[in-house]
């Protein structure tokens, strides 16, 4: 993964990893209502670097470890939320989290519906894909398709360090259950960073690049495609606008329909798979809402239709990459395609976020 | 009033409630599932009477009792069954989804088991902002071959938490009886045993058993927080679901339950108080034809309230 | 629901629980190897009639009940199905499922792939969409949109007795995990129904009605309700074409596709939720696959974004209908629509599928 | 050779592939995760020695010696974890993904706890099928706490299912102590035990002993169909996942390790056979450099084999 390109001016400059724990940190300095709990959360690797040093400053009774039981603790969270607290539930993998949806989905989501505005559930709960160094079927999966589907929840996947702190302190904010989907390749990005007031708030997408051929609304690591995608488009003079989603529920129609009605061109890039993800229903959005202003048929970039395989020789071709949206994009303006676009250059394994990373987890 | 001629009203008083449930059911107004708790009414009666108005109780499917029990409004309560605006729930949820927070009543879901870690949940707030409320969760002895039942024991004795499990063992998961469903040999005590939590058995059709065995239980939580398991034995009389009897469709026998009907848990009560010289046939009937008003004018109101608008539809949705 | 209009010819007729029981019982017999299993298989209900006298027939050992334990009773079908069984296990409701879904996705799902092949998980798990009646937000949700976002599992959706009978032949036959939806609604309803060899493969939908200004595409009730539709825009004389689509994954593309290119108009139906659903999957293909064909903008009918709600008085303005679709299919085509369509018949009672209809579950 | 020399060939076996493993790790041709489990091997092969041929083995993220103990094909496991076409998953699964059904070993996912009701599916349709093959399924302690471990329990012990639990306690989840995670009187043979199932504690690092009560618990098993559980105390010498050691990361204490490597388990059986003039250095070194070769052709099979091609990405997929 580059990291993001515009690190200039006077503001730090921080992982994804460093910029969610200082996002806790702070949403913990702020509300002492706030706790985090997950497995490993307070262990030496720290989710990630996510979590490190945060027991240390807030104390075992707000930073703690949990037992392997995915179902109850997220239940347990469920009545802390109920009961004046804030928990942030972690989850190292998407995968182990299909333990739980039963009170994510049945419970949290609907707890504020079903007793008539009697009680809420503000809870986030962070969920990592994992990808690359063999991680394989079941560590790996980006389900967050699912938690979109399910009235009563929020989704967002940050992408970049300062979103990712903003996009955390507004999920634990908000009063209702946020699902809060990080990428594993994303916590190495390194980028600017402010600490004042989020931004965007919740539920609004960003415009990375402004363009006007052809709309590229993308979520998690397929914005980084993207961005690396109009950067080869520009330099073959077309010019792509690129949205950064940032929330998969609520969605921001408008900012996208706005868009597409500029550029006439539409490519929806997901990390997830593509039968009822989060890419069809962009590319459903669109077609709904801006039939007229269509110029071409919209293209939808999504995992292809199978698990995830373990070895490096097929996971590299299992994810798509800045190459596959360039195809996309070129093919919808009718234009040729370099036969060797999908070639990797010398040196670049596929299956690691960055050079220096050796797994193994 | 004596404090057990006290427990006798509200003994009874469940039972008229949800008699009249049934009996107004085939009027077609309660247009949502209920799961009556006749037969059962003295665990819940016996374990909320032991309990502080702070203390706070969520329960299941079959939650009126519970929910009765421990304070919860009648008349919010049947307005939601009717599935009006002014309903405990605003109409959004019905008999399986039952609240009443004034009086500790926290919520009840009809997923089997769910409600058991949300409670624990709850009593693990209390801990951690130094709150010395107890947190009863009912359930019934089908939900206990959910996982999430071990995964909540572990977590609540792990830290020390004010829970006090409640499992009503009416030896039926809907139609199923305990042979398709648990080897004879499995102790739900035992089970709360090898997590180190305290753990009694008692005849939960007596009321005055389910008192002692829940006091006791409540002075071992207050002395040092940790979580306690009740088991109570007991037997629903009408059908799983609905308003009406089933003994006939072939699951269990006419004998069972007659000899289950025998163990009333009103009746044995009434008799204990009558034989004690506390309870005498004026002061019962002045009881039922008070509760009787109580209960009409519930009625009444909750088939007259008005429903939710429409457009109540997307109140509360985040 | 009405019953399926076309009874006639000299075959049986049976109500869809009737014709998911012989379905049942024809599989049992040809195939030593199935088994039923679920909450309640062999009691006095019979799961809504589905199972009845199946354990008489078949004995104890081959269709029996289990622990409230939907999670592990997963797994153990897995295992079974892994070890020479073909197991059937029931759910009386999608919501309770959703205890199960780590293994259905995790497990299920990827053993044939990640296995190398090694391994097959032939399995059947039905699931019944509740509604009506009071069932609210956790007895009534239709989440087939989530099985079919995965790779490694199919979904089916059987609308008429005669293929919830084929369907569940061609799901138990088949070698991989199969979801099989069914709607608490469609158990009563009668129709044609023949034992013999199932006419339509997996995967492949059904043009129910042929028309020429509109293609409707649908799943479950909604394929009744745009039957519905389709007679009362006829008689304004519009042709509508009606799709019932019968299963989600994988989903007959080339059937949806064609009938758009010729009508150029399309209106998805869907029991579900709009965002990441299947209605939006639906509109997603069409504006991909026949974005020139298109002569107006799609749309999706699906369930409004919140929780079902309890209340008759809400159920009844929460569940989308015939009127829904007229009203998509006549503004698509720019014509008026008369204010007074929503309104319901003196007499009909919107939370009952049937006048009979007295819950209570 | 006696069968104890030929145990003490398995254990060695086992730890001399785990230290090729990690030490070839950092050539970075093994590109997945890889759980070690160097000082767990006593309870893989002490139980794998007394299943037959046709008894059948599961595990989870762990599964390495169990894989080897039960008779897995070392150069398939090899190719698997390199992500080699001919790997015993075909590169789609690599080191948490092993198989091997022709020895009896019938897979391994990374989901905690998640082969646990897989096993009991497979020894469910044994019995219907009216085979006696006993199922073993491998986990750790921290399994134990989802709850789909006591649902699998309860379902194997109503069904009289030959299902042999074996449970390693090493301590640790990933980073996380006991502490943490369980209440210091929560008892896993108790909960075994609640559920009517029979079981046993024993020194998992002293091979003789593990076999000892394995014996006993399929010797009760073969008389009546039954699950047993074995809980095995042990400890994981290396890092969690990956070929390192971890002792310095500050989650547990360089002597804590220290005190478990001096119950090394190769060792403790080699000293015992030594003793009893079964083992002498000659044979060992002739063991050793057998083994050795081996590993080391099966190394460079793996490094050397072909990747999957790309199409391969949609076979098996339904
Ligand atoms: C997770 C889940 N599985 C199945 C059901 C269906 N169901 C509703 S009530 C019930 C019986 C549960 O038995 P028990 O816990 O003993 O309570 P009882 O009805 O006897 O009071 C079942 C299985 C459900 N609601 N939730
Ligand atoms: C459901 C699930 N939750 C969490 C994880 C992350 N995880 C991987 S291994 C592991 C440790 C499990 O501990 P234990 O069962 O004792 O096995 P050990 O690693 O000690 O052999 C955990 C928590 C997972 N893989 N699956
Ligand atoms: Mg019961
Ligand atoms: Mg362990």
């Amino acid at each position: 993964m580059t990291d993001e390109t515009a690190v200039v001016g006077g503001g730090r400059v921080l992982t994804g990893a460093e910029a969610i724990r200082e996002g806790t940190a702070e949403a913990m300095r702020c509300d002492p209502r706030v706790v985090i709990m997950g497995l490993g959360v307070p262990d030496p690797k720290g989710i990630f670097g996510t979590t490190l040093g945060l027991q240390e400053e807030f104390g075992a009774r707000r930073v703690f470890d949990i037992p392997c039981s995915e179902n109850a603790v997220t239940g347990i969270a469920v009545g802390m939320a109920l009961n004046g607290f804030r928990p942030i539930l972690t989850h190292q993998r998407v995968d182990f989290a299909l333990l739980s949806v039963e009170q994510i989905v049945n419970q949290a989501a609907k707890w504020h519906y079903m007793f008539g505005g009697k009680m809420r559930v503000p809870m986030v709960i962070r969920m990592i894909v994992g990808r690359g160094w063999g991680q394989g079927p079941q560590h790996s999966q980006a389900l967050h398709a699912w938690f979109a589907h399910v009235p009563g929840l929020k989704v967002v996947l940050p992408v970049f360090p300062q979103d990712s702190r903003d996009l955390l302190l507004l999920s634990v904010q908000d009063d209702d259950p946020v699902i809060f989907i990080e990428h594993r390749w994303l916590h190495g990005v390194r980028g600017r960073f402010d600490a004042g007031e989020p931004g965007l708030p919740l539920g609004r997408a960003a415009v990375l690049r402004e363009g006007k051929d052809v709309t590229i609304a993308a979520f998690s690591t397929m914005v980084l495609e993207a961005l690396e995608a109009a950067k080869r488009l520009d330099a073959d003079g077309i010019s792509a606008e690129v949205i950064d989603m940032r929330c998969a529920r609520p969605l921001d129609t408008e900012t996208l329909l706005a868009s597409v009605r500029k550029t006439g061109c539409f490519v929806a890039a997901d990390i997830g798979a593509g039968c009822c993800g989060l890419a069809s229903e962009l590319v459903s959005l669109v077609a709904r809402g801006a039939h007229t202003a269509l110029r071409a048929a919209p293209d939808a970039i999504t995992l292809p239709e199978s698990p995830t395989p373990t070895s490096p020789a097929l996971s590299a071709v299992f994810y798509p990459r800045a190459p596959h949206v360039v195809t996309s994009v070129r093919r919808m303006l009718g234009l040729s395609v370099d036969p060797d676009i999908f070639s990797v250059p010398e040196g670049v394994e596929l299956d690691k976020p960055d050079p220096a990373f050796t797994g193994p987890f | 009033m004596d404090p057990r001629v006290n427990i006798f009203r509200t003994l009874l008083r469940i039972r008229l409630v949800e008699e009249a449930v049934a009996e107004h059911y085939t009027r077609w107004k309660m247009r949502c599932p209920v799961h009556l708790s006749i037969g059962q009414e003295a665990a819940a009666v016996g374990v909320c009477s032991m309990l502080r108005r702070e203390d706070r109780v969520m329960s299941g499917h079959r939650s009126h009792a519970h929910y009765l029990a421990k304070g919860g409004d009648l008349r919010r309560m049947l307005l939601e069954i009717h599935g009006k605006s002014s309903g405990c729930s605003g109409g959004r949820g019905g008999s399986m989804h039952l609240v009443d927070l004034d009086a500790g009543f926290h919520g009840a879901v009809p997923i089997v088991g769910s409600t058991i870690p949300i409670a624990v949940g709850l009593a693990f707030a209390d801990k951690l902002a130094g709150r010395d409320n107890v947190t009863a969760v009912f359930f019934g002895e089908g939900a206990t071959e959910e996982g999430v039942f071990c995964e909540s024991l572990n977590f609540a004795a792990l830290h020390g938490l004010r829970v006090l499990f409640v499992c009503e063992n009416n030896l039926y998961s809907v139609y199923s009886p305990m042979e398709v469903r648990q080897p004879v040999e499995r102790s739900i005590t035992g089970l709360a045993s090898a997590h180190g939590v305290g753990a009694s058995q008692a005849d939960g059709n007596d009321v005055d058993i389910v008192r002692g065995v829940a006091e006791k239980a409540l002075r071992g939580v207050a002395v040092s927080p940790a979580p306690k398991l009740l088991l109570l034995d007991t037997y629903r009389w009408r059908e799983h679901c609905g308003h009406g009897f089933d003994n006939h469709i072939g699951y269990r026998t006419e004998e069972e339950y007659l000899a289950w009907r025998e163990r009333d848990p009103v009746r044995m009560l009434r008799e204990r108080l009558v034989a004690e010289g506390l309870l005498t046939k004026g002061v019962e009937d002045a009881l039922s034809s008070e509760i009787g008003c109580e209960i009409a004018e519930a009625f009444e109101e909750a088939e007259g309230a008005s429903f939710p608008r429409a457009e109540a539809l997307f109140e509360n949705v985040t």
